[in-house]
């Protein structure tokens, strides 16, 4: 095993890392940018080193640094998160060039999944359902217009390197179908500085479910059971569970196996995800691989018991994968939810700023809190929103849903504006305790008419009388000669508002 | 103790009286509530009304109030001197948008003197890796705008004005 | 289900049953004494009523208080926690008479097993292995002598009121037997008000071993695995873990069986726990029976997933207990720390006041933190120093240590003196490791010399070099002129240090 | 900067060097240490030393500073002016036995004037419902006590002196 790891990230997921190495007596070594010298991840780990500017450019981006860092410190290993580089098959590259070990996929694997229409492509082969449609990036608008007929409308213009809803459009209608393309195209070349589209047919009332794999040097593959990814804004996953209250155990293991199969067709090595669109009536297709951890592999780990972090390490390491399929039996439901530094009154705007009193959610049997924050601490502009993930565990769907309004209630970051009293909508919300929902769910939540509670308004403005009062109080038995001319400020105040 | 508040624009009255140490009358809107007081810390208070328990955090400035109970925040304005003196010219419809984060304008989409539709997308702010579209508040026309894109904002800078 | 429950209790265990109350949609209602006017049971309960003042005679001992308030707000059932009344069967008859529902067992079980003498009688009958002893209180020292030397020493005097050490004295030598029996007498006299002692023999190297079930109106008894619980410090447990690295698989399915059995003579019902003794040959004793909700019920729910507070609730309220035993399988590894404000370096010497700055140990998989603190609260004097209990859960018993040591390592409570340290040393200790001790563990630890690291130490003077050089600076930066008395103050040190 | 500390009876010498911001250079016991310094509020420090974390949380009074790293706490004197001053006659073995905890007492095993081992009980204190025995920290005589049985003693309240 590694004696030393640096983890070449940020926020929850560095200290997610941090925390396992430390379980694993493994050195961590956190990188930092000036922005986050004050960060969780840098409190907890067992070394740091300082990365440069706050831009994602001069730090947790800048290759030629975190590799000079790493070989400094005298690291083995690397891991990457997830985000930033963790994707990036040139950084891989450069790790297994300067004898790095990089804990994750090798950079074959990565680049073929990186790209959809490769990947599309080696997936048909391998007997993958794929969604209907081409297998090529499309350049002229006459193969188009061709390729779009074959197919029939409605349907999707991907961007060949894109994610996170960059460069995609539905296509509804046939005479909206070539200024969609234009627009996709330029979408796709500003954010990927690569304008290749490819046409997919567009799935109606789509879910969005996925399959955790873990993989080793020796061909060994494993599932680990399905999260279900519906939850989404603007194609950002917000809350997912597992098992999928949408699938049945034929289905399940069905997804499972064919996962497993994409992931043995590109060689894939550590922990991986395959992620499938799923129709109404349950069929489905491969929509992409993500070659990293996921955000939201914590569900995983709390009904297999398996520490899928541990797991990446141990496979990078050169360990063979002893976890056998039938020994992975998944035991009740959990939940996770993202907590976004994000308004969830004006339209989910960034929340940056500091965090002035902080309640962890944390007591009991079944409740996770994987958090990259603490009371005080400055949450940056530079970064994704993410503060923190709260989980729960039940023995039952309902359970586990239960224990998360119970953890939410407790959960209270002042200072900034969070997605909890988001979560707290959700959770009562009829479609989604009845467990069937898709990814439509938030757009039409967002519609509905929020009736506004009042009982904590009136025990605000009681607060504030209360304080008021007793202030005044103190004031008038304290001696301390600095506070009078508070005192006749309230006076002079109080003699304006009577004459009006 | 008699005091005037306001909150989300509407004026509330209360008047205070403490029966004993740690139990206090409060009249709120023409209802008395019967509350135990636990100062916790500075700004930390515990209620209890009615039996009912309530965390509540407040932090207090000069002229206002933020109140957080249950996870709500609230703001809650003294009967101050700018509200007195500011009622009067409040009335005409000019209003002022300001940004609530810092971040960096990426495109602005209306010239000064347009006109606007309620909701129309003034310009676009990028904080933490999103794109924010800054909407109009109301129809009109919008009279100044004061960054350009690619400038860099702080919280509570003055994006644009309408009338 | 109940709609409104009181807790008649303080600290972790009325937050972990308030926790259950919210998960279930039930209203709960706390009581305090003056001394826990900011306690956080009172924080997060739903209602909350003061009892009284701070001793517990006054507020959790007042059994007429606690009746009435419960009557007047309107709450159906009664939890009473562990500790305090809540093996009190004057207080349940009370409960019974008034209409409320007690949630624990009825009176007549707990009578049973309260007295230690009539609970030998009654497990004798069942067919429950006890110690070899007396069955009934040795009042003249001739019966002494003569059952003494039918059981051979070494024996224990144990009183038949007792509990928590008190009234107990091992004897080896005959001649000490006569003095041992007048000061046991004396000493179980002085504590529970009845000076009853009876004989048994003395069982050497025990383990302290104990089966969780519950049962349920119907007649229906479960158990739910063991807990290995000989890490003790004055009789008192500090440490729990399970399952028992001691015990075979067929020891414990012989052990839960006979538990059931135990459960079943008394028409026991509810959550309760059947503690044996265990010598090292793996032969086993029924030591007694707690009637209530224990301490360490938390890793039994982290390896079985059962919420035994849930369980509590839904037979209290006369639900079927639907669990078969086939379908209790325990999963992973659980252990316990007991977190108490006591001094380890200074013979565990109680450490009242306030918690200045408090780390709480949250985050990842399988890390549980059951608190009855939180930043900024007092600790009082009055009541058992028992902070919180951190619980974690591994796939493995290794993994589980590892996982407490790395939680340990970020748990750090300042202002008071706490175990943490202490815990640290234990699951360092070889012995521990090799999961082979007994209840002499702890003694022999404190016997170990203790070598004192110094790398905080340097830590600790660079810090405050740091902060004098800080403060100095930002002094001689600032233009306020009240700083210039603390500042000539200094000169003044100054010039003497160097006079010297 | 030189600085002199009391740490466990013994002194410490530091000299400190900011080699530039967040960046200080603190020479100790003639080992120089470069520590980078962040700090997260009035009374919590970040230091990186040689790469390795530590959080430290410190808080001063006017003679001493109660520093915290690691779980572990250590009260470190300035070189004060009552350690200079009464260096001299703390050197005779009187020693005074106090109260680190609030409390009850319950027994008093000892006489004044009686003679007592290292290690053996002189009184029982009570508190959080335990009974904790007070030793003598030394072989001789214990010449004064203070508290009889059924006081209350607070924090730090004398309990007997030995010599």
């Amino acid at each position: 095993m590694f004696k030393k790891i640096l983890i070449a990230n940020r926020g929850e997921i560095a200290v997610r890392v941090i925390r396992a190495c430390r379980e694993m007596g493994i050195t961590s070594v956190a990188v930092f940018s000036e922005a986050d010298r004050k960060a969780l991840h840098v409190r907890l780990a067992d070394e740091a080193y300082l990365l440069g500017g706050a831009s994602p450019a001069e730090s947790y981006l800048h290759i030629d640094k975190i590799i000079s860092i790493t070989k400094r410190c005298g690291a083995e290993a690397l891991h990457p998160g997830y985000g930033f580089l963790a994707e990036n098959s040139e950084f891989v590259r450069r790790c297994e060039e300067e004898n790095i070990v990089f804990i994750g996929p090798p950079s074959l694997p990565m680049e073929i999944m990186g790209r959809k229409t490769a990947s599309r492509v080696k997936m048909k082969g391998a007997g993958v359902p794929i969604i209907p449609g081409t297998l090529q990036p499309i350049d002229d608008e006459k193969t188009l217009v061709k390729e779009a007929e074959k197919i029939k409308l409605p349907i999707l213009l991907k961007a060949v390197s894109g994610g996170g809803g960059k460069g995609l459009r539905l296509v509804r209608k046939s005479e909206e179908l070539v200024s969609s393309f234009r627009l996709a195209r330029s979408e796709a070349k500003s954010s990927f500085d690569d304008p290749s589209v490819y046409l997919e047919k567009y799935i109606e009332e789509p879910h969005h479910i996925e399959i955790q794999i873990l993989a080793d040097h020796y061909g060994h593959v494993v599932y680990l059971g399905e999260r279900e990814c519906s939850i989404q804004r603007r194609y950002q996953k917000v809350l997912e569970e597992t098992p999928s209250p949408f699938l049945d155990d034929d289905a399940r293991h069905e997804m499972g196996r064919i996962a497993v199969r994409a992931a043995s067709a590109v060689n894939y090595r550590n922990a991986g995800t395959v992620e499938f669109i799923v129709d109404k009536n349950r069929k489905f297709y491969f929509l992409e691989m993500n070659t990293r951890l996921q955000v939201e592999h914590p569900v995983t780990e709390m009904v297999t018991g398996i520490d899928l972090v541990k797991w990446q390490m141990k496979i990078a390491s050169g360990m063979p994968l002893v976890l056998q399929q039938e020994e992975i039996t998944p035991r009740g439901h959990s939940i996770q939810c993202r907590i976004y530094a994000e308004d969830p009154d004006n339209d989910f705007m960034p929340s940056p700023g500091k965090i002035t009193h902080l309640r962890t959610p944390s007591g009991g049997i079944g409740v996770r809190y994987d958090n990259g924050t603490y009371e005080g601490y400055e949450v940056p502009l530079e970064y994704d929103p993410l503060l923190s993930k709260l989980v729960t565990w039940g023995e039952t769907r309902e359970e586990a849903i239960q224990r998360m309004l119970r953890a939410l209630s407790e959960y209270q970051v002042y200072g900034i504006k969070t997605t909890i009293p988001f979560f707290i909508r959700i959770l009562h919300h009829p479609q989604f305790l009845s467990g069937n929902y898709n990814t439509h769910f938030i757009e039409a939540l967002e519609k509905e008419k929020d009736g506004k509670e009042t009982g904590e308004e009136v025990v605000a403005l009681i607060t504030a009388g209360i304080k008021t009062y007793m202030e005044n109080k103190s004031r008038s038995t304290s001696r301390g000669s600095r506070k009078i001319s508070n005192w006749k400020f309230q006076g002079r105040l109080e003699n304006l508002s009577r004459r009006l | 103790m008699n005091l005037s508040f306001w909150l989300n624009n509407r004026e509330y009255k209360l008047s205070i009286k403490e029966k004993q140490k740690n139990d206090i009358l409060v009249d709120l809107s023409g209802k008395t509530y019967e509350v135990a007081v636990e100062v916790l810390n500075s700004d930390e208070i515990l209620l209890i009304i009615d039996g009912k328990i309530y965390n509540a955090i407040i932090c207090a400035s000069n002229l206002s109030f933020r109140v957080y109970v249950n996870g709500q925040s609230f703001d809650i304005e003294k009967k101050s001197i700018s509200q007195i003196l500011g009622g009067m010219h409040n009335q005409r419809q000019k209003r002022d948008v300001k940004t609530s984060m810092p971040g960096k304008i990426v495109t602005v989409f209306i010239a000064e003197g347009e006109n606007v539709e309620e909701g129309q997308a003034v310009l676009i702010l990028e904080a933490m890796k999103m794109q924010n579209e800054i909407r109009s508040p109301q129809k009109g026309k919008v009279t100044k705008i004061i960054p350009k894109a690619g400038d860099s904002v702080e919280t509570g800078a003055l994006l644009f004005s309408m009338e």
